[in-house]
């Protein structure tokens, strides 16, 4: 596989060398009630705490998957790590430096080497632009290049992606959604980054470009020597993509370990069950296999439970996870566990 | 497809074009399956492929312009609904075939409460005075697992969460225990643990009420653990149709091969995933021939002719020139 | 809800005080005042006029002299019409125009929304394109052109209408036809809207998946949310109503507020102009409020807490 | 793996240039009947309000008394007034007028509605809650009523006029142009410009503004007749413009004090107005459906 040829930068894989670090992240939101008005009026303001203490590394040239149901703080992880949303409190660290300390102006220099690809293909794009102009929007942000070369760098990145380079003069509003997510996926490789987020990056795609998408994320991370957080709901595409799994409930993480280590041997009760719930393309197992089936809602995230914030649903709820919070501990192998059932 | 005696619902070349800026959608182009009393009948596809134009046109339930039934007929009761006048259309809508969609944030009437919405069904059908039919819906409810039925009766459906406005629709589907209940993706829009929720539900209430079931859905693996029957769609017909053990055991038509493989198995670890290469057919503009042959490595230039549904074995067809 | 009613209704003392004041200060600064066109009066007169109404004192006294008026309830006395108080003015010519206006509102209620829903159900048919071309006409053509049209067709060429005057039940007909000319044509075009973007929604599909009948669909799950942008069209048609007065009340010789209002501008009655603003802007947030209050009860997604 | 997929299967015959969202509007907007029509009578009735009163026989303030309402004849098409002015010339210069005051006030509602509207959209928060407050406030205004009362209290200018109208027109512009920013900052190709190193004024004036045109544009469409509407309003109620100058709001004044003898001095200068007004609205619809991309359903 020929690279293009401005790419052409050899990068030392190690496997062991910790990329990012996030430290106790928190990213907390003020609803209603902290306007003019409601001041006045009196009424509180409500905060939810998306994120509320969150604490991974991710190596370098790993894929870190981050897998959760809706509104449990994983995309605003993703968000929080590239700065796009200032954390609250916590340490983002890049390579030693501390991202959610820096003012706007300082991070600019770091966006080339932390990039992200979005979730819906439709949203991601300015529609008023040319694919080339989108593609090329982030080589002339940081770099000074002559017209034709980066028309050159352009049409190399979009031929990567698996589109034709004549779509060049075209807007976004003429391709399908998978193709979009191709453009997406060039405008983040633009300036050859070591880190993307990818942040549900299929989960607006039909199943036979879902398969396409994560072949080429995976060609891409090989060739560029790329360093992923793979954010997604579906646990089969985390567990295709990624190395090591994170499992996030209401704002926290409650299990993280090795991809086959989380699949095999699941200690958490909430990773089980979302495992239990995830349908197995084959009639055979599908109907010999046990379902743990979780009884009521996600609680909302603006009164979460007290003590562990699963308790509520949780099969195997004990007394003291109704007032203790279950510290996130590593109990061996590097598999951590926010649960007193194995943290004893 | 064999006609069999115990079909409750035969559909045959139905046809269903989309009129509109001068082009001709075929979103549905000659569907034809059967479903067996007491069956629950997976319908697979991706987006666009038809598979909720095909059932919404079984009640006829398609807006009309821009949409329009052109041919074929659903047979049911005997009777070919497709040709019936509307009023009693109307009667086997809710009362003998119902349906539950895939949004259940917006399929539930946001002006209106919820226990009004389950009470003109009732009354409409069955004709239950007011109290009968409101006794009618918290019982509806508590079957559905709504706790404290009889005091959210009054509650509106933006109060529900999606997986409970989910277990509404059901209960308004089910409330005149319908002989056939057609669920357009009810799980697409919720999440992992809710779903099997849902799917839980489905299931055990089909084994209650006793109606027999399709279920339209992209996920290969709600057909697995759900569905007696499926059949796979690609571009507004019915490419493959099997027991849905034989389907995923021995699939024939490349497309359902592709898709198969291309689904990442959760217990196992894969290196590299089976991708079918090129983009969804555009509907208005459809290759001659088997819609799938340009992304089919198997195509050959007999694939220039549309392939004609065949018989592989005892109840499995295949719309593909291959042979077995 | 009642805590939503309380706190709108606390809120309309600093607008309506704003409004008083800025109109309090904005009438004083202009030029003239209320004796100045009476040519023949000697200055010994004005002079005395002035102090009969309070006008010889410093500005601020003025004002405080009138808010403290106010919150007793006394808008004072005319300039213009001497020895009668704005209130009286006001409670004379009030039942005209609230006659005049509620009668063309809710005719043109009626007809609009009507039109509207038959144009959504047969949207892109003759019918729907005949209506809406006609709706554009009423709001192309403005009131004072229309109404003298409607004298020309009605009174001068048919004769079926008086032109002018007021007093019997038939006066009213082509002002309150003239009056709802305009509304007629926003009403039926938000109804049609409204209607379109329900009849898609997704749930209108679950009412028919029940069986349920074409008019029960539409009556009963559709124009809940259809009508809604009709409901709130009403608030900023309450500013067009009170200009449309005006208009008619010229042409049709109608004794409404509006010429009342135009007179007292134009011969610099201060308090008149001043009531007549204030009780306008009550009126106007009060029913801005009602509209509110209505909105929240036909769509329960909206919570006031 | 590098397989060009999509490449494969789209046909390569004219792959070259895109067509923008503006372009794809604008064939949108040449299919539509109606609104092309408008825009062609605009174009005629703008072309003879300019020229037809250089290059007539007649000025607007002639008066010739033994002329005096005339009914239209070859000498005055649309006849004469009661002074013996003819008609035809007198309602094109009130064209001039009418249309000024529609552009000129547009003009100022847009200058202050959009700078309004994006400061407070952009910034949000405080800022945001307390400049939406004011334009709350000033809603609740019987903003007529107060043009009314500076129009009588004060000069009876034409700059006053275009002062007054752009003044009580802006709110809904600030608050369409405020809407349109917020929900544009939202959009998950702000927050890619954002994590792509874009700086702020970049973002604003290459993502943000051409995304909120469409609506802006549709909306100035449609305030320059109501401007003009309630230029006519208040000159009929001789609030606006003053005689000799002639507007369409004047002459029909005139002409309904003389409606049942010499109707024609109402019906001229009201149709024209009423044309005009017409076309101008079908235009702006037709922009509506074309440009706005939740209305394109329809």
């Amino acid at each position: 596989m020929c690279l293009p040829s401005f790419l052409c930068v050899i990068k030392i894989m190690s496997t062991d060398k910790t990329l990012l670090e996030v430290n106790n992240l928190q990213v907390h939101f003020h609803l209603s009630g902290g306007g003019l008005i409601d001041r006045l009026m009196g009424s509180k303001p409500r905060i939810v705490k998306a994120v509320d203490g969150v604490s991974f590394d991710i190596k370098k040239g790993e894929t870190l998957g981050l897998v959760g149901e809706s509104g449990c703080g994983k995309s605003t992880t993703g968000r929080a790590i590239l700065q796009l949303i200032k954390p609250t409190s916590g340490e983002v660290l890049f390579q030693g430096t501390n991202l959610a300390k820096l003012p706007d102006r300082e991070m600019r220099p770091f966006r080339r080497h932390l990039q992200m690809i979005f979730q819906n293909p439709y949203a991601s794009l300015n529609p008023r632009m040319t694919i080339g102009d989108i593609i090329s929007e982030p080589l002339t942000v940081f770099k000074s290049l002559a017209k034709q070369q980066l028309d050159k760098q352009v049409q190399e990145l979009i031929e990567r992606v698996g589109l034709n380079p004549q779509f060049i003069k075209r807007y976004p509003h003429e391709f399908s959604g998978g193709q979009r997510q191709r453009i997406g996926i060039a405008r983040a490789l633009a300036l050859n980054p070591d880190f993307i987020v990818a942040d549900e990056p299929i989960a607006a795609l039909d199943v036979s470009i879902q398969a396409q998408v994560m072949n080429l994320l995976q060609d891409l991370q090989k060739d560029f020597s790329l360093t992923y957080l793979f954010i997604s709901h579906d646990l089969r595409a985390v567990r295709h993509m990624s190395n090591r799994v994170a499992v996030m409930y209401l704002g926290k993480l409650v299990e993280l370990a090795d991809a086959n280590e989380i699949y095999q041997n699941p200690l958490h009760p909430y990773t089980q069950a979302l495992i239990s719930a995830v349908p197995v393309p084959d009639p055979k197992v599908e109907k010999q296999r046990q379902h743990i089936v979780l009884q009521g809602d996600v609680p909302s995230p603006l009164n979460p439970p007290l003590g562990c914030h699963f308790h509520t649903r949780c099969p195997q709820v004990m007394d003291q996870c109704k007032t203790n919070e279950p510290k996130f501990v590593n109990i061996g192998k590097n598999h951590f566990v926010a649960c007193f059932l194995t943290n004893k | 497809m064999a006609k069999s005696n115990s079909a409750i619902l035969s559909v045959r070349n139905l046809q269903t074009h989309f009129y509109g800026d001068g082009a001709v959608v075929k979103a549905v182009d000659g569907v034809s399956f059967d479903l067996k009393l007491g069956e629950t009948l997976g319908i697979v596809g991706e987006s666009g492929s038809g598979k909720s134009v095909t059932n919404l046109s079984i009640l006829r339930l398609i807006p009309y312009p821009p949409g329009k039934i052109v041919g074929g007929e659903v047979i049911f009761d005997n009777k070919d609904l497709m040709k019936i006048p509307e009023n009693e259309i109307r009667r086997i809508r809710g009362k003998r075939i119902a349906m539950i969609f895939q949004d259940p944030m917006t399929s539930l009437n946001p002006f209106m409460k919820i226990g009004a919405q389950l009470m003109e069904i009732t009354q409409l059908h069955e004709g239950l005075n007011n109290s009968q039919a409101r006794k009618k819906a918290i019982e509806m409810l508590e079957l559905v697992g709504i706790a404290d039925a009889s005091r959210r009766i009054d509650d509106y459906s933006h109060q529900f969460s999606g997986g409970m406005r989910q277990r509404v629709m059901i209960a308004m589907a089910l409330s005149c225990k319908p002989e056939l209940l057609i669920a357009d993706e009810p799980t697409t829009a919720l999440d992992v643990t809710i779903q099997a929720q849902i799917l839980e539900l489905i299931k055990g209430l089909k084994e209650k009420i006793g109606t027999s079931v399709i279920l339209i859905t992209h996920d290969l693996g709600i057909v697995a653990g759900m569905t007696d029957h499926t059949g796979v769609m690609y571009a507004g017909k019915i490419v493959e149709y099997a027991p849905t053990e034989e389907l995923f055991s021995n699939p024939h038509h490349p497309y359902t091969k592709g898709l198969l493989k291309s689904v990442p198995d959760p217990l196992i670890e894969q290196k590299k995933l089976f991708q079918i290469p090129g983009l969804p057919p555009d509907l208005s503009n459809l290759p001659k021939g088997c819609p799938f042959s340009p992304r089919c490595s198997s195509a050959t230039t007999q694939c220039q002719e549309f392939p004609p549904i065949r018989q592989i074995n005892a109840e499995h067809y295949s719309a593909c020139w291959l042979e077995n | 809800m009642l805590k939503l009613i309380l706190r709108r209704l606390l809120g309309m003392i600093p607008i309506l005080f704003i409004i008083i004041t800025l109109t309090f200060f904005l009438l004083r600064f202009a030029p003239g005042n209320p004796f100045a066109n009476e040519k023949a009066f000697p200055p010994k007169v004005i002079q005395e006029l002035n102090k009969q109404y309070g006008l010889d004192k410093p500005l601020y006294i003025q004002y405080i002299n009138y808010i403290s008026e106010l919150t007793k309830g006394n808008l004072g006395p005319s300039t213009r019409y001497a020895g009668k108080t704005v209130s009286e003015i006001i409670g004379e010519h009030l039942p005209t125009s609230l006659l005049l206006g509620l009668i063309a509102y809710g005719f043109a209620l009626i007809v609009g929304v009507s039109i509207g829903i038959i144009s959504s159900l047969r949207q892109n048919s003759a019918v729907d394109y005949f209506s809406m071309a006609v709706a554009m006409l009423g709001i192309s053509v403005p009131s004072f052109v229309l109404g003298p049209l409607l004298v020309i067709v009605f009174s001068l060429t048919l004769f079926w209408l008086p032109p002018a005057r007021w007093g019997e039940p038939k006066h009213l007909i082509l002002p309150a036809l003239t009056l709802s000319g305009v509304y007629i044509a926003y009403i039926a075009r938000l109804t049609r809207s409204g209607m379109l973007e329900v009849l898609r929604a997704d749930y209108i599909r679950t009412a028919r998946a029940k069986g349920l009948a074409e008019s029960v669909v539409v009556l009963r799950h559709a124009l809940r949310g259809g009508i809604i942008p009709v409901v709130s069209f009403t608030g900023p048609a309450l500013t067009f109503l009170l200009a449309g007065t005006i208009v008619v009340e010229k042409i049709f010789a109608v004794p409404g507020l509006g010429r009342i209002f135009i007179e007292a501008a134009n011969s610099r009655d201060y308090f008149l102009v001043m009531g007549l603003t204030l009780f306008v802007s009550t009126v106007l947030v009060v029913m801005n409020l009602l509209v509110d209050i209505i909105i929240g009860l036909l769509d329960p997604r909206i919570s006031y807490k | 793996m590098n397989q060009p997929v999509s490449a494969t299967v789209v046909e390569e015959k004219q792959l070259v240039v895109g067509t923008s969202l503006w372009q794809d509007a604008w064939r949108r907007l040449k299919k539509n009947k109606l609104a092309v029509f408008g825009a062609i009578v605009l174009i005629i009735i703008v072309a003879a309000s300019i020229f037809v009163p250089i290059f007539s026989s007649y000025s607007y303030d002639q008066i010739n008394l033994d002329k005096s309402s005339e009914p239209p004849s070859l000498e005055h098409w649309f006849g004469t007034d009661q002074l013996g002015r003819d008609i035809l010339v007198r309602s094109l210069i009130g064209g001039r007028i009418s249309l000024m005051v529609g552009v000129i006030a547009t003009a100022v509602s847009f200058v202050i509605g959009v700078t309004y509207g994006a400061i407070s959209g952009y910034f949000g928060g405080y800022i945001d809650e307390l400049m939406m407050r004011i334009v709350d406030v000033i809603y609740s205004l019987p903003y007529l009523f107060l043009v009314i009362v500076l129009l009588a209290f004060f000069t009876k200018s034409i700059f006053m006029l275009f002062f007054v109208l752009g003044a009580v027109s802006w709110l809904t512009m600030a608050r369409i142009v405020r809407g349109q920013v917020l929900s544009i900052k939202n959009q998950e190709f702000i927050e890619a410009a954002r994590a792509v190193g874009v700086e702020t004024p970049m973002i604003i004036f290459r993502h943000v503004v051409p995304n909120t045109l469409g609506p802006v544009i549709v909306y100035t469409t449609l305030t320059i007749p109501s401007a003009m509407l309630s230029e006519a309003f208040l000159s009929f109620l001789g609030l606006g413009v003053q005689p000799p100058l002639a507007s369409w709001g004047t002459m029909v004044n005139e002409g309904v004090e003389a409606i049942s003898v010499y109707p024609w001095q109402l019906i001229f200068p009201g149709l024209m107005m009423a044309i005009t007004l017409f076309s101008l609205n079908f235009l702006g619809d037709g922009l509506r459906d074309a440009l706005d991309p939740q209305m394109r359903k329809d």
